[in-house]
């Protein structure tokens, strides 16, 4: 077991300043910079990330992230499934948001085919995507704030958290990996209670979200570890690639359901919400934010859902037209783009995700410089990464 | 020579039995302070919190307790062993010690010392050690940043704490922990009104003394996973737990017995409180009565006997502060009366203190390390030094009324010097908002 | 002969352990033996009723002082102290200097019990339960009697202090 | 140099020694400043195997352009990770799938997969059920089960 240790997952040696270069100064006291080695089992590294730290006291000099301890290989596995046998793996990656992968896999081979969904079928996925961002964001919040030392919000996220998934278990039967949309529409027509549950979980989260406010936003301990912690501008957040609200936090109003609007987005109202210095209290307050309007969409979404079919003209084997998509939707986390290749076969040649927790997490070694090690934890909860998805 | 001996040890043969009472009975007191947290915090978090084990969860500690001392005792390799083995008995057993000059009540106390007070302190701060040495000797860089933080943070606070102490030992006048209670008996006044500021300054250093949230530095789980107990398991790592534990009642009574009078009823000395003196059996009776009509609820046949013997035991209880209540004055049983009720309100009070420990746990977020320590020297110790001077000021301009109680110059002199201690704190948090705040400093360890 | 054996328990302790500072090899051993000697030091202050002298050596060395000594040696990299050579050629001067120090305390000790009219060397053997509450008493001492050396040795602290700091203070 | 369209969506091939050149162009001059995704496809019957694909997309604009470069088994690619610093992990990821050399990369090195592994599992000829057997019986201790 020892040798596991030891030698197994060590992809570079623990003491090796390979990728770290010298440039501290040592102090009178003599005291060295000590390495550290975060996760990958550690209670706040969200899953298996491992983030190699090397200190000057607590003061991070340098940072390393090392992941791939959940790698599949999904793209791999998508080459070998046909179109609609790889639909449930994509729930795989993001499990907090599993929907949203849905969504964005089954738009992308529509878009491949040349179909539409039919407009009922695109308004309910409406509003189960909403509803998966806000169960998402609330993941994060219990997390986040758990990670800086508050013990109780998590408990009220996962209690309005509930109240989403018992939405989703009416709906399909599955409450985290819920394979909820087929390509060409959905399987399964709404329950007959989807509205009210909706409007009543909708009516009832705005004062929870006001809850979550009294506990942290105006709490002098939170804005002093969240405020100026991890600050990245607009121009780094472009260059970074980051997207979603790390992006929108640094100031940049961009929203692909904006943007590119896609499923029924085009016709609701809802704003974007912003950021102006891009460090982690701003991030908290547009994820916040975020919560409100994705209420207000679903809100916006029950009052009138069309009816008629809920699947389009697809038949039962897929066989898109050789060539490729690429087909981007907002993730909670952030862009999370299906590029997908057809040779004209049933299966597909090739499935790139472009995971938007992947790409996020590269902003960490930047943002983590010459903090200490309690904002650390606080930096990883507010990229609000799944490893699942990191990794695929 | 059987004589001598026993001349010898007469003296001392009830601090012996108090000593055996403390030590039989603490460990089971901590665990169940852990489960009144583990209920309160389920309360506050909407949720029931352990519900298996007996009624309500009530033998949880219990079967914590017997997981823990079965479970295997892992030492690290290449840690350093001895010292591995021995801290965890160090910290248990500063704060088990610092229990010995503590007055439970008039009555209960092992050691009357007239330092008393320094006592408690110095030894308790001796724990401190238990954490630094097995945070080093566990050979891992978590423990050790666990261990950094802890002295850090004890070194800091107990100088906050130490003047907060003082502000309380300017009204007394002594340091002895039985001196303390009983001038404030005398003085018709718990030290509370009169030295407010200190209280609370007391109240947030013994916090961070005793590393409970929001100050849970050395332990913070999701930075240091553990901490300095990362690499301890089973009953050593329980022992860390008890030292813990142990030390918050010891903050508590101490607190209790500088600023809410100790054993000491409400209104101690006015004859029309005397219905005070109901209170602990009533409460009793109440508690008892309630487990009584939970008990056919109970799921399980073993469940409902645990409750009805929780229930017998508040009758007990009740019965055991009733009698010296309602016996006749001058007998046995009505001498027993201050012991029993002085313990029952100094528990009180002490188990007061420790909610809003817990309140605040699951309250507020954790600071940072460099934040905590900028409170520490930048707010607490200059307010509590202004305190300090400000009690003094206080107890000199009211010295005429000083032998009949509470007067008007009184009440005039603490509110001014309050006023003055509150601004000054006031300015210095304005101060420090100002700063700019840098991303971290290199000074903070 | 209570009093007897618990003297020579704590002499003993203090002497064994004051020993073992110097010759422990690892410095966070050499702490903890140092930490056990202010303690059985502290005994000894308690054994002679001197409370207040006991519960000062407890706060201050062993709650204070001997913490940032551990605090300081943890950050010290010891597997580089421990390989380091413990003694040097100096001994002959130090066991000259340790005669010198034992021959003053003997002859301290000595003109005291011979009663020299010096009032610091009286020492008054005062039935232990007559003690009066000797906090105040030092109280007083120290803020009457002895002002000026009091506060000159608070100077020469504050001074070490600030010193410390300037020279561990690194430029920013 | 060669440009067509795809479901309404732009792909421009470049050529791979002009790759840095047009991608300093399309981020300055067109304002294609995010770099969205990058990627690779295998087409091993293909004389040059390997379609490297970026995914651009462009804030001001809001228009999405998709660049291909094609390169065969063992040609270095000239990496762009200094034109859009986002392609430092993405880079490393196709190399680590695809083993394509991004030439001028910082740190080319295995991102998903572990240090040591034989082989690059998003190539066509690298079958599902392929382990690094010797890899997993080495640093894992068991025998790989497939």
């Amino acid at each position: 077991m020892t040798d596991f240790l030891n030698s197994g997952f060590r992809k570079t040696d623990l003491n090796s300043d390979a990728n770290i270069e010298q440039n501290v100064e040592t102090t009178v006291l003599g005291a060295d910079e000590i390495i550290i080695n975060m996760g990958p089992q550690h209670p706040s590294t969200h899953g298996v990330l491992r983030v190699k730290l090397k200190l000057d006291g607590e003061k991070v000099v340098d940072s390393e992230c090392i992941i791939g301890y959940l790698h599949r290989g999904v793209e791999k596995i998508a080459e070998h499934r046909t179109y609609q046998q790889f639909a449930p793996y994509v729930d795989r990656m993001d499990y907090v948001a599993a929907v949203s992968n849905g969504l964005g896999y089954c738009e992308a081979i529509e878009k491949l085919l040349g179909v539409e969904a039919p407009p009922r079928a695109r308004v309910i996925r409406t509003i189960l995507t909403e509803l998966q961002r806000i169960a998402s964001h609330l993941v994060w919040l219990g997390t986040h704030a758990l990670d800086i030392g508050a013990l109780t919000p998590i408990f009220y996220c996962f209690r309005e958290r509930e109240e989403i998934l018992k939405i989703f278990e009416k709906y399909c039967g599955a409450r985290l990996t819920t394979h909820a949309f087929r390509i060409g529409g959905l399987q399964y027509e709404a329950y007959d209670e989807l509205e009210k549950d909706t409007e009543r979980f909708c009516n009832d989260f705005e004062h929870k979200v006001d809850e979550y406010e009294t506990l942290l936003t105006s709490n002098r301990i939170w804005l002093g570890r969240t405020k100026g912690i991890g600050v990245i501008s607009g121009e780094q957040a472009i260059a970074i690639g980051a997207t979603g609200p790390v992006i929108r936090a640094s100031g940049i109003q961009w929203d692909i359901r904006k943007a590119a609007p896609y499923a029924a987005y085009d016709q609701y109202k809802f704003d974007i919400p912003t950021g102006k210095n891009g460090d982690t209290y701003d991030r908290y307050m547009v994820r916040m934010e975020e919560m409100r309007q994705s209420t207000r969409i679903c809100l916006q979404a029950i009052q009138n859902i069309p009816t008629g079919p809920i699947m389009a003209r697809v038949g039962k084997v897929l066989k898109p037209p050789p060539g490729e998509v690429y087909h981007a939707i907002e993730a909670p986390k952030g862009e999370l783009g299906y590029y997908v290749v057809s040779d004209g076969t049933t299966q597909p040649y090739r499935v790139r995700i472009r995971p938007p927790s992947f790409v996020n997490l590269q902003a960490f070694d930047t943002m983590v410089k010459g903090h200490l090690v309690a904002d650390v934890v606080a930096i990883i909860g507010t990229l609000d990464i799944v490893l699942g998805e990191v990794d695929r | 020579m059987v004589q001598g001996l026993y001349e010898f040890f007469k003296p001392h043969l009830l601090p012996l039995l108090y000593a055996v009472v403390i030590v039989a009975v603490l460990p089971l007191l901590a665990g169940y302070v852990v489960l009144l947290e583990r209920k309160v915090m389920a309360d506050m978090q909407a949720r029931l919190g352990p519900m298996r084990v007996g009624p309500h969860g009530l033998l949880q500690p219990i079967a914590d307790a017997l997981k823990l001392l079965i479970k295997e005792d892992i030492i690290p390799e290449s840690s350093d062993k001895w010292i591995f083995w021995m801290a965890p008995l160090l910290s248990v057993t500063a704060g088990m010690l610092a229990m010995a000059a503590l007055p439970f009540g008039p009555v209960f106390q092992i050691a009357e010392l007239n330092v008393g007070l320094l006592f408690i302190l110095g030894i308790s701060s001796m724990g401190i050690f238990g954490i630094v040495l097995g945070g080093w000797a566990s050979n891992s860089h978590y423990s050790l940043l666990g261990a950094m933080r802890s002295s850090a943070q004890l070194v800091s606070y107990e100088t906050a704490a130490g003047m907060a102490v003082v502000s309380a030992v300017i009204l007394g006048g002594t340091l002895s922990t039985r001196g303390l209670v009983e001038i404030q008996a005398q003085k018709h006044i718990w030290f509370f009104f009169l030295a407010p500021i200190g209280f609370f300054l007391y109240l947030v250093a013994s916090i961070a003394e005793t590393n409970r949230a929001p100050f849970d530095m050395p332990e913070a789980e999701s930075e240091l996973v553990a901490g300095y107990m990362t690499e301890y398991s089973g009953f050593r790592w329980a022992l860390y737990f008890l030292a813990e534990y142990t030390n918050m009642i010891v903050v508590a009574s101490l607190a209790t017995i500088l600023f809410f009078g100790g054993w000491l009823r409400p209104f101690p000395n006015s004859s029309w409180a005397n219905l005070f003196d109901y209170v602990p059996m009533l409460l009793m009776l109440l508690v008892g009565g309630y487990s009584l009509y939970r008990a056919p609820k109970q799921p399980v046949a073993i469940q409902k006997m645990v409750m009805v013997a929780v229930a017998g035991l508040c009758f007990v209880l009740a019965l055991a502060l009733a009698l010296p209540q309602f016996a006749s004055a001058g007998s046995l049983l009505a001498s027993m009366k201050p012991g029993l009720h002085g313990a029952f309100w100094f528990l009180l009070k002490v188990g007061i203190y420790l909610y809003t420990f817990l309140w605040l746990r699951f309250t507020l977020p954790r600071y940072r390390f460099d934040q905590l320590m900028k409170l520490g020297w930048h707010f607490l110790i200059p307010v509590s030094i202004v305190n300090v001077f400000g009690v003094g000021i206080a107890v000199y301009l009211s010295r005429s009324t000083d032998e009949g109680g509470m007067g008007w110059s009184v009440a005039a002199s603490v509110a001014l010097t309050s006023v003055i201690t509150l601004l000054a704190a006031a300015w210095l948090a304005k101060k420090g908002e100002h700063e700019p705040a840098p991303p971290a400093t290199p000074e903070s360890v | 002969m209570f009093d007897v054996i618990t003297f020579y328990l704590f002499g003993g302790l203090a002497v064994v352990s004051a020993i073992l500072v110097v010759t422990a090899r690892n410095a966070v051993h050499s702490a903890i033996f140092l930490v056990t000697a202010l303690l059985a030091t502290a005994g000894i202050f308690l054994q002679l009723h001197a409370e207040f002298l006991f519960i000062v050596q407890v706060i201050l060395y062993v709650g204070g002082i001997m913490v940032l000594f551990v605090f300081v040696i943890m950050l010290v990299n010891l597997d580089v102290a421990a390989r380091q050579t413990q003694f040097n050629r100096m001994w002959p001067f130090a066991l000259l200097l340790a005669l010198i120090v034992s021959g003053q305390i003997y002859a301290v000790v000595h003109y005291a019990q011979k009663g020299i009219s010096d009032p610091l060397f009286q020492v008054a053997a005062a039935p232990a339960s007559a003690l009066e509450p000797n906090s105040e008493l030092i109280g007083q001492a120290l803020f009457t009697q002895y002002m000026l050396p009091f506060e000159i040795a608070s100077i020469m602290l504050l001074v070490a202090m600030i010193g410390a700091v300037v020279m561990a203070k690194r430029k920013v | 140099m060669e440009a067509w369209q795809d479901r309404k969506q732009a792909i421009l091939v470049v050529d791979r020694a002009h790759l840095v050149e047009i991608a300093r162009f399309t981020r300055d001059d067109e304002q294609f400043n995010f770099l969205a995704d990058l990627t690779a496809v295998d087409w091993p019957k293909r004389e040059k195997r390997f379609d490297v694909v970026l995914n651009l997309y462009s804030f001001p604009k809001n228009e999405r352009l998709r660049l291909k470069v094609w390169a065969a088994d063992g040609e270095p690619v000239p990496t762009v990770s200094h034109v859009w610093p986002t392609a430092n992990w993405l880079e490393r990821e196709a190399y680590d799938m695809f083993g394509i050399v991004f030439e001028g990369h910082p740190n080319l090195t295995r991102i998903l997969l572990p240090d040591g592994w034989q082989g690059f599992p998003l190539r066509k000829d690298y079958d599902i059920l392929t382990q690094d057997t010797a890899w997993i019986r080495e640093n894992l201790g068991i025998e790989s089960g497939q």
